[in-house]
């Protein structure tokens, strides 16, 4: 790459809080030529889109302060421009998208209205504007465009919401787009999809792309080069290939072995006891409809005669995408929904049936961790009473005097310290915050744990951690897991038979390696084939897929 | 959302009517109006022409199942007092009240926007806090004592205004201030934390990025987010408006609901009660109705249910 | 923001002015009046009503006679001439050529209507109250001429024929009327938001007035009624606070109200010493000046100087707490049980000021040792005590009362107080009984005498309460106009009265 | 994006708040801080208060009525004027505080209680019962407060208790309002699932993990609250229907003084004064108070000090 699109250049970026000075990007350095695309791969804290902010003037200040480094496009260094100079830059010469689409859409206008807008701040006439939001739309090949101008962003699915914003940041041909984490939230085969747009999009208009994520696999698809970053700092930088090939840094090293999916398959021995039984599970859901209109009324299956059992020790990994029922699934396993036919027996006996003390005992022995760590733990409560809340809840299980001490060695179990008891979940990070979910998890001994996508929300080198620890427990403990995830090489590492569900159903059952060495059903084929894999490779053999 | 309609519709009905009984069996509890309506001196037999005439001779049943009766009909008997019936009276007090309401409150409302997105623009600056004061004091300043002294200052001192009345415009601006003064000081304060809220969220993040300047993303993005807790706030304002400003009504002389109202249950004039508890009941089931349809209009994620 | 609706204010204010249409500009011989309430009717068989009369009588519908406001003799006005033919008949000549303002004559048919009217079982006519427990039946003699039977015979049928308001034989017998028709000088115009309007009557067979028309508003606030008038808006402020009365505009009056407090003879207000003490430990003078007007008079009986059968020669009590401390002493040895706690009740709404006045008396007994405790109710539940029949466990207690006479006689006062049989007496004592009914009985001197002694023996050996003030009113007049106010004015406000410099 | 703070820096906190901590955030915030001393004062005026003024602000001094504000020649308790009976004005404000704080407190209190008992039931539990539960608070919100309170007085006689009474029925609605829109909410969260999940008791997970997440809502409700029962007592006793003589309070002064606003400001002014700046400070207070009992909020006040300093 011979010219230049953008340089950043020691550019150090710090926030000033009371409780000192955070310095988030310490010297931080990279470049991105036309028609290339450059990822920034890091974990969460490492400081990768704090640099992309800067460059677009996103960052609030204060708390934010930069204090030094340039970022040259165009002559121009654009961390001394002002705001006026700024806004004639944003979303027509740079553009950026985002993660979490939904949020990213202002909900109250129509999408076709937030497209216009971007051409409108420019200086497009709106009756041209209008008519290119449709082309854009087009473009971006979301289904019914013309119809669908009017719509809110909550009437798309993710996916679709991903191509609108894409449609947005692209509607003035920039330069460079700088994309932010655009497909953690979708789906394997939704994310596919947005990159193959993303890289059809630069192929032909030769835009400059920064993409930051998590994703070695991602980086992997679409990247020509990547920096690593880790605290602040880039610790390693260069062509894809050249990085995952010979990664020079222990931490590049380190990320590229926590990659899931590596593993052989487990093989367990299958115990005879059958602990949960579930037989033709039905869930239908009314869908809004008149009632004073005689005759049958519309119904939605999220649950279709669903049927498995989970036998002692074993971890049961359910796959689907969003949409697959794999949540109703859950709420039903953990009762707390009523399915409209079938039943699931925990120990022989109908879980919807028990009362009283046997509700309790089913309670106890089946134990849930969700998928957001911080949504499940209760802020207001410390981690001292938030893992101890089981034992007031089942008197008996352990006498109060007991309970800080136990509270302290669940603690080291799940890897963390004594003195964590007294803080609260906000302080700390996301992998330790679901540490703490399955310390509360422990606290009863159960005999059956639900993962409900107990760590996608987490980055790679704490999945593998957790994951683990999980197998830890289950050694030590004797634990069963249903292990629901969307992440197959998370799956595949972990589980000892996978089920794969898709609108409702149950596709197809065996054993971990039957599912991923042999798959039968084409769901299962396309599934496993969307999702990306850390080796450059295998890129080409994607995209001919 | 038929349905929804339908059934909050049904809802309501039941609330009215369980509403109506209540107040004919509460309002005959505060004693016979008798006193009230003949001098002090009056002899036995004209007390006796007047509950005959007014039917508080009946027993309380009988007296129940007339009005049940004429409620089928819509018809809540003669106001004791004005030998009118008492559903026109209201009716023709309830403009005025309804006026005052959408006025002060559109006041309040305009006000609340632009100091609440200002003060939201720059949490914690100097006009933040003077304007957190500021509608802090307006929330809790007499309504009465403001009325009065709004007279001294404004009519009588400086002249800008006359002092009551309703036949100009200009006497309304006086009442309609007064009005809008508590509203106001509560609106800032709820415009200004849920304009923070929505200046902090991720669309507006988006904006920037396209290039929005500040003036756009606080009046067109941030704006019709944050305005979804205002129209509640805004909403429970009015109903209290049209539920009761006594006050405003009767020193200016505006001929309200409210005054009808205040004077009907200090002279028990039932009829008349029970006529405007009803109808102010329906203003108020209509007034959370058009809320929801604004709310439907400024946020399509509540459209549908 | 307060700063930014003030000058918001001032912009709008600056705005609108111009085209504001405020009350001064409706000519020179139009009059506002602000009220302090809007009447609930304003027919003319309700005008002895407070707030009905003042707006009704003798401008829209007149009466057969007027009293005069000073000494309260009996004035013709519809009725020129009475004689008194026996047997409780009374010959009436009513004037000539007069006509209703809806063209109706105004003859002896018409007069036996509005009586027919007033005395009608068909609606409660407030008015009957004047005339409460005789039958009335007229005679039609000529066109100008009317016999009116009273049943018992009534002496005071001259006083009586002041309070029969002429309305037109057209007004509906069986319902309150909202729109008055009557002969007076003015005529009801319309009653809406704005207030009640009246325009001068064309065809008026006295005297025009000058004033050419005339509206009434209706403003509760006495600072906001003061205001009006000194801005140009009201020509007339009636009944407002001392306080306000600050100006060269302000007029006092007696009003014709006496008060009082009552008090309910159970223990230990069943004792003479005890009432005298509550009597004697109040400093009447004190008020006066201070929270009442400095034109109060102090009231020794419940009637004004200016009626028939008031007792010229009693003195107001004096303000001595040595002897009230004296005689409660007294009582105390003799087991009356003068410590306990007497509520004192006020009605809400009697006049300014009134809640402080009672606060002040109740500071003055606890000087002596009297234990007050001042409660202030709202009028229906005030009534609830003060009417007979009386519960059987009445406790004493002191009630506050405010009475107006303004018939010219004492008996519209005394028999309803101080009869055994009177609905608001709280006691029965024959010889007082039986100076009432001789007083009633009799006429001219002797009337007067018994009265008035029934009132020395009221005042002087029973006191059944502590007579307070006659009351002063003040009005505020425009400079604009010209209006002397009368002991009448509080209730009756003659238009035709007020004249423009 | 990154957040803005390290595990690590995060953990060198202190983990929960002593008194002595609350205090030193209570500093923090000047405004707080103006506002609980203030509120401080009139607690202990009207604790104290009353007794040791004996005599002076019930003695009644026609020569004195109606003075002025300002004249160091009457004496230190006439600074602020006299009423129209001649009282100094300050020391009844301080006789008044008691009464005043005393039924804005229960009547509030006892809304409060009864409308967030409703509100969480009808919020967590839904169904028949919480439809009937919000058709009686339409019933309670439609029904005009006045005639209730002539009920009330009906039944009950006058008295204070019942004076409380009839502001807190007629404010329930708005209590059980708020608390049941924040329960729907609160109920789906995913800690509250994973309560039930566990076994919790309804009793339990409404009190631990509902109930508090409410709170800060509803104590910001019950400073407003506050002020408004403060006003709508006044207006009652106007009518007659509220506290009588002997018994007065701010509001009651303010109403006395309405007749005089034009010749005597001072009457109303300053007991409305109070009742502003009361409402204003728990105002203050309640903002403070929510942010630092609130674990994930509470750097906000810290990071005052950075700002301020």
């Amino acid at each position: 790459m011979s010219e230049t699109l953008l340089e950043v250049r020691d550019l150090s970026v710090e926030f000033r809080s009371s409780r000192g000075i955070t310095r988030a990007v310490q010297n931080v350095s990279w470049s991105v030529a036309p028609g290339e695309t450059l990822a920034i791969l890091g974990e969460s804290g490492s400081g990768k889109s704090v640099s992309a902010n800067a460059v677009m003037g996103l960052i609030d200040s204060p708390p934010g302060h930069i204090t030094s480094g340039t970022a040259m496009y165009g002559g121009r260094d654009l961390l001394q421009l002002s705001g006026a100079q700024r806004r004639g830059i944003n979303g027509k010469s740079i553009s950026m998208i985002f993660q979490d689409p939904l949020a990213h859409l202002n909900p109250v206008y129509p999408v076709g209205w937030q497209i216009e807008e971007t051409l409108r701040i420019h200086g497009v006439s709106s009756g041209e504007a209008r008519k290119r939001a449709l082309e854009l739309l087009e473009q971006v090949k979301l289904p019914n465009a013309r119809q669908r101008l009017g719509d809110y962003p909550h009437q798309f699915s993710g996916g679709q919401r991903q191509r609108i914003m894409i449609a947005m940041a692209v509607a003035l041909r920039p330069d460079l787009l700088i994309a932010d984490e655009p497909t953690t939230a979708l789906d394997v085969t939704v994310q596919a999809r947005i990159l193959d747009l993303l890289k059809e999009l630069q192929r032909e208009s030769g835009m400059g792309m920064v993409l930051i994520t998590h994703d070695l696999g991602v980086v992997a698809q679409v990247a020509d080069r990547v920096v690593v970053m880790k605290d602040g700092q880039v610790v390693e930088g260069g062509a894809v290939g050249d990085v995952f090939r010979r990664p020079a840094h222990p931490y590049t090293r380190k990320l590229l072995s926590a990659v899931p999916g590596q593993e052989p398959f487990r093989h367990v021995e299958q115990k005879p006891e059958v602990l949960v039984e579930a037989k033709g599970l039905v869930k239908e859901y009314l869908l809004a409809s008149n009632p004073f209109k005689v005759g049958a009324t519309p119904t939605t299956r999220a649950l279709d005669d669903v049927s498995f059992k989970l036998h002692a020790g074993e971890t049961l990994g359910i796959v689907g995408e969003s949409g697959s029922g794999k949540t109703t699934l859950a709420r039903t396993l953990l009762r707390l929904t009523q399915p409209t036919a079938g039943e699931i027996a925990y120990k022989g006996t109908n879980v919807f049936s028990l009362r009283g003390r046997a509700l309790r005992e089913f309670r106890r022995k089946l134990q849930v961790v969700f998928q957001d760590p911080t949504a499940s733990l209760n802020p207001r409560m410390s981690i001292h009473e938030i893992v101890s809340e089981p034992w007031a809840i089942h008197a008996g299980v352990l006498p109060r005097a007991e309970w800080r001490a136990g509270v302290e060695d669940l603690l080291v179990q799940v890897g963390l310290k004594p003195e964590h008891a007294d803080r609260y979940p906000h302080q700390f990070s996301g992998g330790q915050r679901q540490r703490i979910a399955i310390a509360r998890a422990l606290a009863l001994q159960p005999e059956i744990i639900l993962c409900d996508e107990a760590v996608s929300a987490l980055d790679v080198s704490v999945q593998a951690q957790v994951i683990a620890l999980l197998k830890e427990l289950q050694k030590k403990h004797g634990l069963a897991y249903i292990f629901i995830a969307h992440d197959l090489p998370l799956v595949r590492d972990f589980a000892d038979r996978v089920l794969v569900m898709c609108k409702g159903k149950l596709v197809e059952e065996g054993t971990t390696e039957e599912i991923f060495a042999r798959p039968k059903d084409p769901y299962t084929v396309e599934l496993i084939n969307a999702s990306p894999h850390p080796d450059p490779e295998r890129l080409d053999r994607h995209e001919i897929a | 959302m038929t349905y929804y309609l339908t059934k909050r519709t049904l809802w309501s009905a039941v609330s009215l009517f369980g509403l109506v009984v209540f107040v004919f069996f509460m309002a005959r509890l505060t004693g016979s109006p008798v006193d009230l309506y003949l001098p002090i001196d009056a002899p036995e037999s004209l007390r006796e022409d007047f509950e005959r005439i007014h039917g508080f001779d009946l027993p309380l049943w009988q007296q129940f199942v007339d009005f049940l009766g004429g409620l089928l009909t819509f018809d809540f008997g003669q106001s004791l007092r004005q030998g009118v019936p008492a559903l026109e009276l209201v009716l023709r007090a309830m403009p005025t009240t309804l006026l005052l309401a959408l006025y002060s409150i559109g006041l309040a409302l305009i006000v609340a926007i632009v100091t609440g997105a200002l003060a939201a623009w720059r949490p914690n600056s100097i006009f933040d806090r003077i304007a957190t004061l500021l509608s802090l004091l307006g929330a809790s300043l007499p309504n009465f004592w403001v009325a009065i002294v709004g007279v001294l200052i404004f009519a009588v001192t400086l002249r800008w205004v006359p002092t009551s009345g309703t036949g100009s415009v200009a006497q309304w601006i006086l009442p309609v201030f007064v009005l809008a003064i508590r509203p106001a000081g509560l609106l800032v304060q709820v415009a200004r934390s849920s304009m923070i809220s929505a200046l902090s969220s991720a669309y507006v993040k988006t904006a920037q990025a396209k290039g929005a300047a500040p003036a756009r993303i606080i009046f067109i993005h941030a704006l019709r987010n944050a305005m979804l807790p205002v129209i509640t706030v805004a909403g429970d304002q009015a109903a209290g408006i049209i539920n009761g400003a006594v006050i405003v009504e009767t020193i200016f002389g505006f001929p309200g609901v409210g005054k009808l109202l205040i004077d009907s249950i200090m002279f028990r004039d039932f009829a008349v009660v029970q006529a405007g508890v009803m109808v102010t009941a329906v203003a108020i089931f209509i007034l959370n109705f058009t809320i929801d349809i604004v709310y439907a209009v400024l946020d399509p994620r509540t459209r549908g249910h | 923001m307060d700063r930014i609706m003030n000058s918001t204010a001032f912009a709008v204010a600056a705005a609108v002015l111009s085209f504001a249409a405020p009350a001064w500009s409706q000519g020179d011989t139009s009059l506002t009046i602000a009220l302090p309430a809007e009447p609930a009717d304003i027919d003319g068989c309700n005008t002895t009503v407070t707030g009905i009369g003042v707006i009704v009588k003798e401008n829209i519908v007149e009466t057969l006679t007027t009293l005069d406001p000073d000494d309260s003799t009996v004035q013709p006005r519809l009725a020129t001439a009475w004689e008194d033919l026996g047997d409780g008949t009374w010959r009436v000549s009513l004037r000539e050529n007069v006509t209703f303002h809806d063209g109706a004559p105004f003859n002896a048919e018409a007069v036996a209507f509005a009586i027919d009217r007033l005395t009608s079982d068909a609606i409660a006519c407030r008015d009957r109250t004047k005339i409460a427990n005789v039958e009335l039946t007229t005679t039609v003699v000529d066109e100008h001429t009317i016999d009116i039977h009273a049943e018992p015979a009534q002496i005071l049928m001259p006083t009586l024929l002041s309070f029969i308001g002429a309305v037109s034989p057209n007004t509906p017998a069986d319902e309150i009327s909202r729109a008055p028709v009557g002969t007076g000088p003015f005529r009801f115009e319309s009653w809406d938001s704005e207030g009640i309007a009246v325009t001068r009557n064309a065809d008026y067979w006295g005297e025009e007035p000058a004033a050419t028309d005339a509206l009434y508003v209706f403003r509760p606030e006495s600072a906001l009624r003061a205001a009006m008038v000194e801005l140009g808006e009201a020509d007339i402020a009636h009944d407002i606070a001392p306080q306000d009365a600050t100006t060269e505009m302000d007029h006092a009056f007696l009003n014709g109200e006496t008060t009082r407090l009552r008090m309910v003879m159970e223990p230990p207000l069943d004792d003479l010493r005890v009432r005298k003490a509550f009597n004697l430990a109040f400093d009447r003078n004190a008020l006066i000046g201070s929270i009442l007007s400095d034109r109060a008079e102090l009231a020794t009986q419940f009637i004004l100087p200016k009626i028939d059968g008031h007792n010229p020669d009693l003195e107001p009590w004096p303000y001595d707490p040595e002897q009230a401390k004296a005689l409660l002493e007294e009582a105390r040895a003799d087991g009356v049980p003068v410590d306990k706690e007497l509520r004192l009740v006020g009605r809400i709404g009697f006049f300014p000021n009134q809640e402080e006045m009672l606060q002040v008396m109740q500071q003055m007994w606890s000087q002596v040792g009297l234990n007050v405790r001042l409660e202030m109710m709202e009028s229906a539940e005030w009534l609830k005590l003060v009417n007979k029949p009386y519960p059987e466990d009445r406790e004493a207690m002191l009630i506050q009362e405010q009475h107006d006479n303004n018939n010219g006689d004492a008996s519209f006062t005394m028999r309803f107080r101080f009869h055994s049989d009177g609905r608001q007496s709280e006691f029965s004592i024959p010889e007082v009984d039986k100076l009432i009914e001789d007083a009633e009985a009799a006429t001219g001197e002797e009337r007067t005498r018994l009265f008035q002694e029934a009132n020395r023996v009221i005042s002087e050996e029973i006191v059944p309460s502590v007579y307070m003030y006659h009351m002063i009113s003040y009005m505020r007049v425009s400079p604009e106009i010209s209006y002397e106010p009368n002991s009448l004015s509080l209730i009756q406000l003659e238009l035709a009265d007020v004249t423009f410099d | 994006m990154n957040s803005a703070v390290l595990p690590g820096e995060a953990a060198r906190r202190r983990p929960r708040p002593t008194k002595w901590a609350m205090l030193a955030l209570l500093r923090r915030d000047k405004f707080a801080l103006a506002a609980a001393v203030f509120l401080v004062v009139v607690v202990l005026a009207a604790l104290v208060g009353p007794p040791l003024l004996g005599g002076i602000g019930i003695d009644m001094d026609l020569m004195a009525r109606n003075a002025p504000p300002f004249e160091p020649d009457r004496g230190f308790w006439h600074i602020l004027g006299s009423d129209a009976l001649g009282r100094p004005i300050l020391a009844r404000i301080i006789i008044a505080a008691r009464p005043t704080l005393l039924i804005a407190a229960a009547a509030v209190l006892l809304s409060m209680v009864v409308g967030v008992l409703l509100g969480l039931i009808a919020g967590y539990k839904g169904g028949i019962v919480g439809d009937v539960i919000m058709r009686l608070t339409d019933i309670v919100m439609s029904f005009p407060s006045l005639l209730l309170a002539l009920v009330v007085l009906y039944i009950f006689g006058p008295a204070i208790t019942n004076v409380i009474i009839v502001l807190a029925i007629t404010r329930v609605p708005v209590y059980l309002r708020t608390t049941r829109a924040e329960v729907l909410e609160i109920r789906s969260r995913m800690f509250v699932v994973a309560a039930e999940v566990t076994g919790a008791s309804v009793f339990r997970t409404v009190s631990r993990h509902i109930l508090p997440m409410v709170v800060p809502t509803i104590a910001t409700l019950m400073t407003i609250e506050f002020a408004f029962v403060m006003l709508a007592e006044a207006s009652l006793s106007f009518l007659g229907l509220g506290v009588q003589a002997p018994d007065f309070t701010w509001g009651v002064m303010v109403a006395e003084g309405r007749s005089y606003l034009a010749t005597a400001w001072w009457l109303s002014f300053w007991p409305g004064v109070f009742i502003a700046l009361v409402t204003m400070s728990l105002n203050l207070l309640s903002n403070w108070l929510r942010i630092a009992t609130d674990p994930v909020q509470r750097w906000r006040l810290e990071r005052e000090v950075a700002s301020d300093e």
